[in-house]
C-alpha cells in the first residue's frame, strides 16, 4: 500500500464493500464492517436499501455511535418498519426475498467455503470458536458478500470445516449437494475484491485496491489465485465515504 | 424425553401434554419453587437470544439449587452458557454460535471446556434451531428445510438430521428432527397469574419454545391483571395453558437486557470478560462466587450490581421509546 | 317426551352437552349450540373452562345478546386472552393441548363419521353442503363432542362422504389409517347421550333424556343402535341453566 | 403458475421474486391501476376470513374489469364466492368452507354453480389451507399434517395430497403441496405507502398469504406516515418488500367487517340472502346489478350502503373497544 492513505485497513474494507451494494436491494447483514457497510451505502448512493438483522428485524435506521452489539439487542431495531421472530426473518432467505447475504469471515477457502467453528481438527480442535450462528442459513439460501481481511491463514487452499458453504469441492458440487440457490458473490479485502470463476467457482481476483499489487495479494492468499493481466482497480476511499464511516463509528468500535 | 429417542413419539408427547393442569388458574411462585419443576437431566431450552431476554433470575435458581446433567438448548448462547458450564449445572449445550458475544472475542470459558472434552456443544444453524423448535410447537416430528445442505454442520450431526425428497418436486431437502424440550425457560415484559405473556420488540424463537416445551418456566418484569391482559389480547403472544409457574422479577435478564426496559449492563460484562480472558477457570468461579454463590436472594444480587448501574441500564433501556 | 316439558330441544341440547364439559378443560367449540353450551357450562359449574375458536380466539368472554354469527368475526374476540392466526389455533390441536372439540352435526353415521359436503353422490350430488372448515381437523386431532338433532335422516348406516372422521369403519380402523389420537366421544341429541363401544366402536346410548322411550331413540336412528336394558336417565334441565341460557339467546337465534 | 404444476418449483419461485421491486418505494395507486394486477387465469388468495377483513373493494375492482377464470384460494369462502362465481370471474373456489355465513344457512348460489358443475369448488380442511400458505411463505415444497387423513376430503385430493413417513419416527403423515399464489388481495387496518402494514385483533391467515405469494395488493382503510409504522414495529406483520400496490380504501372489506373499525353489514347481508334464496341466478344478477355494474367508483357503492348504515357498522365496529 502507498503511504499516503489516509484510512484504516477497516475503513478500506467497510467502503469497499458498501460500492458493491446497489440501491433498491434487500441486504441481511451482520454486525461489524457489514452493518456499517450498508449503512454507509445507504447513505452515499443506495438511498432505498433495506437491511434485515438476524435477530429479528427489517429496514432499521443504526443510530450513529449507537453500533448494536450483536444483531440481537434492542440498538438493532431503532426505527425499524418492522421486527418479527428469528425463525422468520431467517425463512425470508429461504424464501427468496433477499438479494445479498453480507458478513466477515474467520477463514476462507479457494471455492468461497467459511469456517467459524474449528481451528484443526472438529474431534480435537486447536481453536474452538463460536460456530455457524446465521453464517450456514445465509450461504445456503442466498447470494454472498464476505468482508475479511486478507491474510494467509484466512485464505487457505481448504478449510478445516465447512460452516458456511461456498461452493463446496468448485464445478457444480454446490447445487449438485441439493444448494440450488445461492452461492459467493464477492469477497471483499483490504487488498482486492474477490470474485469466482464462472465455471470452475476458483476465487480470482476481479479488481486491485489502490496502490496494491498483485504480488501482494498472491503473498497473502494461501493458495494459487488467478489473477488477469488486465485486472481492474478500485477507486480510493472518497471524502463524503470516510465522513458518513466516521460519524457512524466515532468511538472506532469496527473501523480501528 | 426418554434417553436416546431424538424425537418425541406423538403419543408420548400427547400424554405428557394431556397430564398438564392447563386450566385457567393462578400459578404465581417463587423462584425457589420455580426452580424445582427442572429436574437433573432434563433437556433445558433457554428464551431470548445473545443478550436478550435472558431467563438469568431462573438459571441463577437453578445454579443454585446445584441443579445437574441439563442439556441446554438456545438460539444463540452468552454468558449464561459460561455459568450453566462453569457450574456444571450443564456439559451439554446444543445452540448455533456460543461466545459472551462479539466484541468481547471467542470465548475462553467456552473454548476451555469444548476443548478438553469436558462438554459437548452441538452446532446446528441458527434457522435450523429455529424450525425444530417451531415443528415441536406445530406437533409434527420434522420439519423439511433447504439450509444446511452440504456443509460440515450438517454431516457432523450424522444421524439427527436425515435427507428426504419432496412427493410433488422431487427436490432433495434435510429433515430436521422435532425438538419439545423438557422445560422451557422464558424471561417477558409483563405477563399476568395465569401466564398470559405479551412481549415487546424482538419476539426471538420464544413463542416458538413455549408451544414445543412440556413445561414452561415464565419470569417476567412484572405481573399485571388479567384485565389488562384482555385489553389487547392481539398482543399476547404465549397463551396461559402453556405456563405452568409465574414469577415477577424486576431486572430478571440482568446483565443481559429486557427491551424497553433495559440495555445490557456493559461494564459487568467487560468486567466478566476481562477475568475469564484471564483465566477461564478461575475467572469464572470467582464470577459464581461473587453473583451466584454468594447472594442469598435476587435482591442482594440486583444489590450487587449496584443501583448506579441499574438506573444506567434503565434509561437506555426506555430510550428505544423515545423517538 | 312428556307434556310437562318448559325447555325447547335446542335447550335441552346445549343444557345436556354443556354438562358434559368440565371444569379446567379446553374446548374447540363452534358457533351456535357448542358455543352456547360451552359458555353455560364457564356459568353454571367450570368457571375455569376455556373456549377456543376457529378464527383465533382463545379464552373470550361471550357478551350475552351478542352472540358472533360465527366463529371469525370480532364479537368472537370479546375480552379474550389471546388472537392468533388461524393456522396457529388449529395446530394447538396437532400439538394435543386441547381437550375436547366440540361442534355440531349434519349427519353422523354408527361409527360416528360426520358429513357436511355432500348428499348424495360426491360426483353428483343433490346437496353440496358448505363443507369441512375445521371440522376435518378437530376430529382428526382430538377428542370429540358433537351436538345435533335426533333424526332418522341424520342418522344414517355410512354416510355419504366422510367430512370429519369418527371410527371410519370401526374397531382399529381409525388409528390404522394413522389417526393415532383423538376419536368420538360423546354424541349428544335432543332424545338421548351416545357414546362409543370401546371395541367395535359403534354408536350406543349411554342415557336417555326425561321422557325419552328405547323405542323412541331406535325409531329415530337410522341403523340398529344398541340400548342396554338399565340405560342411565339424564336429570331435566334445571332453572338456573335455562336461566343462563336465555341470558346468553334472549332473542333465541341458536335455541328456538 | 405454470398450467397444471400443483407446487412452483423452488428456482421458478425464485425468480419471480427476484423480479420484483422489492426496494422502499411509494406504491400507492388507485382500484383501478390495482385490478391491472391481475391477469385472467391467475390464481387470486383471498385475505381475511368469513366475514371478516374481506378485501370487498379490490373484487369489485376485479368484476368491474371484467376478470375471466381467476382460481380463487381462501381459508373460509363467504358472499364475495357467491359475486366470483356469479360475475364470472372465478368459476374454481379452493376452500375449507363456502356459504354466505352460519346463519343464512347453505349458499343457493354456491349450490346452483357446483351441483349444476358450472363451478368447481375444491375443499380441503381449514388447516390444510392454512399449512398450504405457510409452506410457501417459508419457501418448502411441502408440510407435513397429521390432518385429513382416512377421510374422503384427503381421499377425494386424489395426487394433491401424498402420504409421507417421518424419517425419524416412522410416523406416517400427509404431505400438503405449498401454494404459492399468484396474487394475494388483502384488507388491512393500516399501512404507509411503502406497503408496511400492522393488523388489529384477528390475523386469519394473512400473514402466511403475504409472504407465499408472488404479488400482494392491499387495500387499507387509511394511509399512515413511515414515521408511524417505525414507531411501534412489533405491530408490522406484513413487510413492504412483500406488498406490490397500496390503496387507500375506508370501508374496503363492506359490507363485511374490518375488525374494530365496523362490524357487518348485517341488513345487508340479509337482504343479499333472501334474494339468492328466491332465486340464485336472478337475485345475484340483481345484486351485481346495484352493487358492482351500477355504480361508477366504490364512494358510489358506499352511498348505495347509505350514511346510516356507515354510521351503524362503525359503531358497532369500535365498539370492541369501549370494554
Amino acid at each position: 500500500m502507498t503511504e499516503r492513505k489516509n484510512y484504516t485497513a477497516s475503513e478500506l474494507l467497510a467502503v469497499m464493500s458498501g460500492r458493491i451494494l446497489k440501491d433498491g436491494q434487500i441486504v441481511f447483514a451482520g454486525v461489524g464492517i457489514p452493518l456499517l457497510a450498508a449503512t454507509l451505502a445507504q447513505g452515499v448512493h443506495a438511498p432505498g436499501l433495506t437491511i434485515l438483522f438476524e435477530g429479528g428485524v427489517i429496514g432499521p435506521f443504526v443510530v450513529p455511535g449507537e453500533l448494536p452489539p450483536s444483531t440481537n439487542e434492542q440498538r438493532c431495531t431503532r426505527r425499524a418498519n418492522m421486527v418479527l421472530p428469528i425463525t422468520d426473518v431467517l425463512l425470508l432467505l429461504q424464501r427468496g426475498y433477499i438479494d445479498v447475504g453480507f458478513m466477515g469471515g474467520a477463514q476462507i477457502d479457494r471455492y468461497g467455503n467459511l469456517n467459524s467453528s474449528f481451528i484443526g481438527d472438529p474431534d480435537n480442535p486447536s481453536i474452538r470458536l463460536p460456530g455457524t450462528g446465521g453464517g450456514n442459513d445465509i450461504s445456503s439460501l442466498t447470494q454472498m458478500i464476505v468482508a475479511m481481511k486478507h491474510e494467509k491463514r484466512r485464505f487457505v487452499e481448504k478449510v478445516d470445516y465447512i460452516t458456511s458453504p461456498g461452493f463446496i469441492d468448485g464445478g457444480s458440487s454446490r447445487a449438485d449437494s441439493g444448494l440450488i440457490a445461492g452461492g459467493m458473490y464477492r469477497v471483499v479485502t483490504d487488498l482486492a475484491i474477490l470474485s469466482f470463476d464462472e465455471k470452475t467457482k476458483e476465487m480470482q481476483v476481479e479488481a486491485l485496491h489502490p496502490g496494491v499489487s498483485a504480488e501482494e495479494v498472491k503473498d497473502n492468499t494461501g493458495f494459487d489465485i488467478k489473477i488477469g493481466d488486465h485486472v481492474a482497480r478500485t477507486e480510493p476511499p472518497q471524502k463524503d465515504e470516510l465522513a458518513v464511516l466516521r460519524n457512524l463509528d466515532p468511538e472506532r468500535l469496527y473501523t480501528a | 424425553m426418554a434417553e436416546g429417542t431424538l424425537v418425541t413419539p406423538h403419543l408420548e408427547l400427547r400424554r405428557k401434554t394431556a397430564e398438564r393442569d392447563r386450566g385457567l388458574r393462578e400459578k404465581v411462585m417463587s423462584l425457589e419453587e420455580a426452580a424445582s419443576y427442572v429436574s437433573d437431566g432434563d433437556h433445558v431450552a433457554i428464551g431470548g437470544c445473545t443478550m436478550s431476554r435472558t431467563p438469568t433470575a431462573l438459571i441463577w435458581a437453578l445454579v443454585k439449587a446445584r441443579r445437574k446433567n441439563l442439556k441446554i438448548s438456545r438460539s444463540i448462547v452468552s454468558s449464561e452458557g459460561e455459568v450453566l458450564y462453569g457450574s456444571g449445572v450443564s456439559n451439554h449445550i446444543i445452540t448455533s454460535w456460543f461466545s459472551q458475544g462479539i466484541v468481547w472475542g471467542v470465548s475462553k470459558v467456552m473454548r476451555h471446556h469444548t476443548e478438553s472434552g469436558k462438554a459437548r456443544f452441538d452446532e446446528w444453524s441458527h434457522m435450523s434451531i429455529g424450525l425444530r423448535y417451531r415443528a415441536g410447537a406445530m406437533g409434527i416430528p420434522y420439519m423439511p428445510v433447504r439450509s444446511m445442505i452440504g456443509s460440515d454442520v450438517n454431516a457432523r450431526l450424522g444421524d439427527e438430521v436425515k435427507e428426504v425428497e419432496c412427493p410433488f418436486t422431487g427436490e432433495r431437502l434435510i429433515a430436521l428432527p422435532a425438538l419439545n424440550p423438557d422445560v422451557a425457560l422464558i424471561h417477558v415484559q409483563r405477563a399476568d397469574a395465569y401466564g398470559n405473556a405479551q412481549l415487546d420488540g424482538l419476539q426471538f424463537m420464544d413463542i416458538d419454545i413455549a408451544m414445543a416445551a412440556n413445561r414452561v418456566i415464565l419470569t417476567t418484569e412484572r405481573i399485571v391483571s388479567n384485565d389488562q391482559i384482555r385489553r389487547a389480547p392481539d398482543h399476547t403472544r404465549i397463551p396461559f395453558f402453556t405456563v405452568d409457574a409465574v414469577i415477577e422479577v424486576p431486572y430478571g435478564s440482568a446483565p443481559h437486557e429486557c427491551y424497553g426496559v433495559y440495555e445490557p449492563f456493559f461494564d459487568h460484562m467487560d468486567t466478566l470478560a476481562a477475568q475469564t480472558k484471564a483465566d477461564p477457570v478461575k475467572g469464572m468461579k470467582k464470577y459464581l462466587d461473587d453473583f451466584y454463590y454468594g447472594p442469598e436472594s435476587w435482591s442482594d444480587y440486583l444489590d450487587l450490581l449496584g443501583a448506579d448501574a441499574l438506573v444506567d441500564a434503565g434509561r437506555r433501556g426506555r430510550s428505544i421509546y423515545n423517538d
